[in-house]
């Protein structure tokens, strides 16, 4: 049994309404035709858990996907806001959006104890701040040594994770380089993973220490090349840097974003015609 | 020596706060033009370290992104995100980290999260990311900050970042084991905490700033030191290194990216 | 100030007697140099920390170097008993050995706090063993989200930490491949880091994903060729099993393991002169 | 079919209970040769993982170590200790936890940490390792021990290992996740809890094996299921392949290492 879907076909298998899901990605190898999929798909009801959403989640969000979000940076990088998810958070518009919020260090503690299915991850965070008072989530332990207070965070053990890779094998293991976030700790922390990739390979090179997800832990794979665009994908291509500041204009209204959305988006099939109505607007 | 703006002015500043050899923890933005200009004229050997997880970076142009593909090329070793806030950041070993925000107050507190109250905020704003560790847990911060009204306030909306909370040994009084704010770079000035309060003080000002122009740039009334340092002008050398990095980066970020494909 | 030092002038300047110290590296990599160096330098009252006490704490706690063992598998691998262990721990010779006894699992939740700078650390552990009855350091802490008790260990923190690399560059940056067990992590717990290398090499290679500790947690280098054998290093030359095996007869009885100690450890100047030793032997 | 030793038909019948694609946290010695065994023969995909970080290893001749080089060179890939316990074991990811020990009780719980009084122990051995968060966490634990009346006693000195504890269900009521000792495979025959006591209870004999023998073997009075099954004698494939793995194996160990310099 094969664990090579096309990505519609993992979507539809492994994805439901309602679920809580980790579109993973710091920056880079940000699973944005993942993201497209479930747009085209029609999900809603999600819990979605990232730390930066990005335009992945801002477009997840402004076409009515979310209920909820479990998040620590929800800025465009570099660029300024996010204006599909302000929208959300001040206007209720699609619908209005639960916030989880937490700082990256209490969601990487949050991953890591999913990942090793610990109940709840162990921080010296969350000092004097005023996120304890809006995320009741936020609570401390005593240390049983030092009688110090120390900040906890309940785990995060999404339904399903979506990571973007830049290569698998035939079995399914799935090979990472570059900036890998918490993308593992996320992986690991899920009950299905899925996976898209620029390549797949009949093997891996040899990986020693290189970050590999082996393929017993791997749900299903799709070969999805430039689906991280325009996020990036190391050793295949860059980051679309301009495209990120132009994001500020297309999203900045609901009617430009809906068209935008619409036209190379919910009109195209799969990512390749995404990425291919991309080229011919530049044309 | 050249004509040069007030922004230009400020990240010199900035980056003549950094010293060769110093570890530190860089936020996007200004701050990071900051890092990269000291590390591109008087400190060579600075440790630059963005919370993607690259560490000893040496990028060519400016990063748009925390976790741009040439951060990790020219990095050291890159780590997974949850080890460096935990075995670099919340472990002690970072010796500066450089900060921006929405708000600041007077004793230093920041607020990136939103403005309004929290649960009908009038404008959402990006949030913590990692300011509230790196505020908590590097041995000091640097502040950088255009000074208006606004961003200067008596009270915070929201503090997402600890700084000397309400001042007076207040911060020394938590577990945070981090030095706070030590300094404050705006366009009108550099502030630094006072020893006893922890107030922000104005204690440097640039070649033309005025205390006055300064106080109506700032939300609360201004403490000003007895000893104003007035700080030198952009060196020749500063402002042309500063200036060709903001045009390789330019240029570097408006360049299409073709898919190989 | 250049961190490059002879192994001698290292362990002179950076140890001193009653230190906790932890040489790790978990079969692979194992500082044997540095063991044998404390041995000539005759330090004393040592805490030894090790997860595998392995043959280089066997050489230690046999010359009476040390007051106390932090452990959690004291055996030789695939051979069976470290005979100067169980001498130290059954007879009190050469002087009796405090025990602080872990599994592998809270061994490394300690190291993985330690480098986190927590004083504790936590994990699923310990359970329905005798091992907390034994060591009081085995508490617990309740989780404030579901209630139940998980285990903590106190965060090992050692004085200094002695690690062996495959290779250095002059600025001291280190780098290691192929198994790595905890050693990031008791190297990034430490007070002070000394590693011995088998290359110093003007750069490093790239290092991307790989294991690289940055020139500003290392302490001191020394180029010590051969410096893990018997252990070994990965891509330099092999573990030496049939060393391991005949250690079983060298190390059983008091005076057989006295006399090659002093024949090749004591009696010779350094690391170069040890290995030549045993050349001679062969001949 | 050839003759065979004890020991040979011990480690083909542990063998044997492993299938292709399970994932195994394998102890050093008679297990490490039964999962390799089973890679070699009848389960090619199985999955082996050492608690050195080396993840879906094939070695060519069974390691002397738990960390040999060959581990590693022939892993699926290396991962630091720490999340070997953590991300594979503690997360409930491990099918089978395959275990040695010096003591084993009635309930199946494992002592390998000293024979005597803890204080004053008659004999140091090794120590805990892995096992008592393997035996907590993997959805079953097998062992594989020879059978004494000095190695499976009605009480052990020292308990390492859980395995169900009491019995009648104690260790349903603690937090370990894992099934606990489905199998405990010595040269007598193999024993499997009853599902009621959970007490061990001999269920199949070797060819040529007896209950006599094997309560001879065992410290306790001995449990005998109602329908002892037989177990099939090595076939000649097993054999060769056990046989060539071992001459292997001992090659490589007493070969002389020659440092490069």
């Amino acid at each position: 049994m094969s664990k090579l879907l096309s990505l519609k076909e993992a979507i539809a298998q492994h994805v439901q309404d309602g679920q809580m899901l980790a579109l993973e990605g710091f920056t880079h190898l940000i699973p944005f035709a993942a993201g497209h999929e479930l747009i085209r798909q029609g999900r809603r009801e999600l819990h979605l858990v990232r730390m930066t959403p990005d335009l992945v989640y801002d477009q997840l969000i402004g076409m009515g996907c979310a209920r909820a979000l479990t998040f620590s940076w929800g800025g465009n990088p570099g660029v300024g806001s996010l204006y599909r998810l302000r929208d959300a958070v001040e206007k209720g518009w699609p619908r209005p959006l639960e916030l989880h919020e937490h700082s990256h260090a209490g969601m990487a503690a949050a991953y890591t104890a999913g990942a090793s299915r610990m109940p709840f991850g162990l921080l010296r965070g969350y000092i004097g701040t005023d996120l304890p008072g809006v995320n009741p989530d936020i609570r401390s332990v005593t240390c049983p040594y030092t009688g110090e207070a120390l900040a906890t965070v309940p785990a995060l053990n999404p339904d399903v994770t979506i990571l973007h890779a830049q290569r698998a094998d035939r079995q399914g293991n799935v090979s990472l380089t570059g900036i890998v976030g918490a993308q593992r700790e996320a992986a690991l922390a899920a009950r299905k993973l899925i996976v898209t990739v620029e390549e797949v390979v009949d093997a891996l090179p040899p990986a020693m220490n290189a970050v590999v997800l082996p393929h017993w832990v791997v749900t299903a794979v799709a070969h999805v090349p430039g689906g991280a665009y325009p996020s990036y994908a190391h050793g295949h291509y860059a980051r679309d840097n301009a495209f990120y500041q132009r994001w500020d204009d297309i999203a900045r209204e609901r009617d430009t974003f809906r068209a935008w959305m619409e036209k190379h988006v919910l009109a195209t099939a799969d990512h390749a015609a995404f990425l291919a109505s991309l080229v011919e607007k530049a044309a | 020596m050249s004509a040069y703006t007030p922004d230009e002015m400020m990240t010199i500043a900035a980056s003549r706060a950094l010293w060769n050899g110093c570890v530190c923890f860089v936020g996007i933005g200004l701050p990071s033009a900051a890092c990269n200009l000291a590390r591109l004229s008087h400190a060579p050997d600075i440790v630059l370290i963005y919370e993607s997880g690259t560490i000893g970076t040496r990028p060519d142009v400016l990063p748009l992104s925390i976790g741009d593909g040439e951060l990790a090329e020219t990095a050291a070793c890159v780590v997974p995100l949850p080890e460096i806030f935990t075995y670099y950041l919340q472990s002690g070993r970072i010796d500066v980290g450089f900060l921006g925000a929405a708000q600041i107050d007077r004793f230093g507190n920041l607020n990136s999260t939103v403005i309004g109250p929290y649960e009908k905020p009038k404008t959402r704003l990006p949030g913590a990311g990692g300011a509230p560790e790196i505020g908590a847990h590097a041995k000091e911060t640097f502040v950088v900050l255009k000074a208006t009204p606004r961003s200067f306030v008596p009270r915070l909306d929201f503090c997402t970042t600890p700084g000397y909370l309400g001042g007076h040994g207040e911060r020394a009084r938590t577990t945070a084991r981090g030095g706070g704010p030590r300094l404050v770079i705006t366009d009108v000035g550099v502030l630094r905490p006072s020893p006893e309060s922890q107030e922000l003080t104005l204690t440097a000002l640039y070649e033309g700033g005025t205390v006055e122009a300064a106080r109506a740039a700032i939300g609360w009334p201004l403490a000003v030191a007895e000893n104003l340092e007035q700080i030198a002008p952009p060196t020749d050398t500063e402002l042309a290194t500063l200036r060709a990095l903001n045009a390789r980066t330019r240029a570097a970020h408006s360049q299409p990216v073709r898919l190989p494909f």
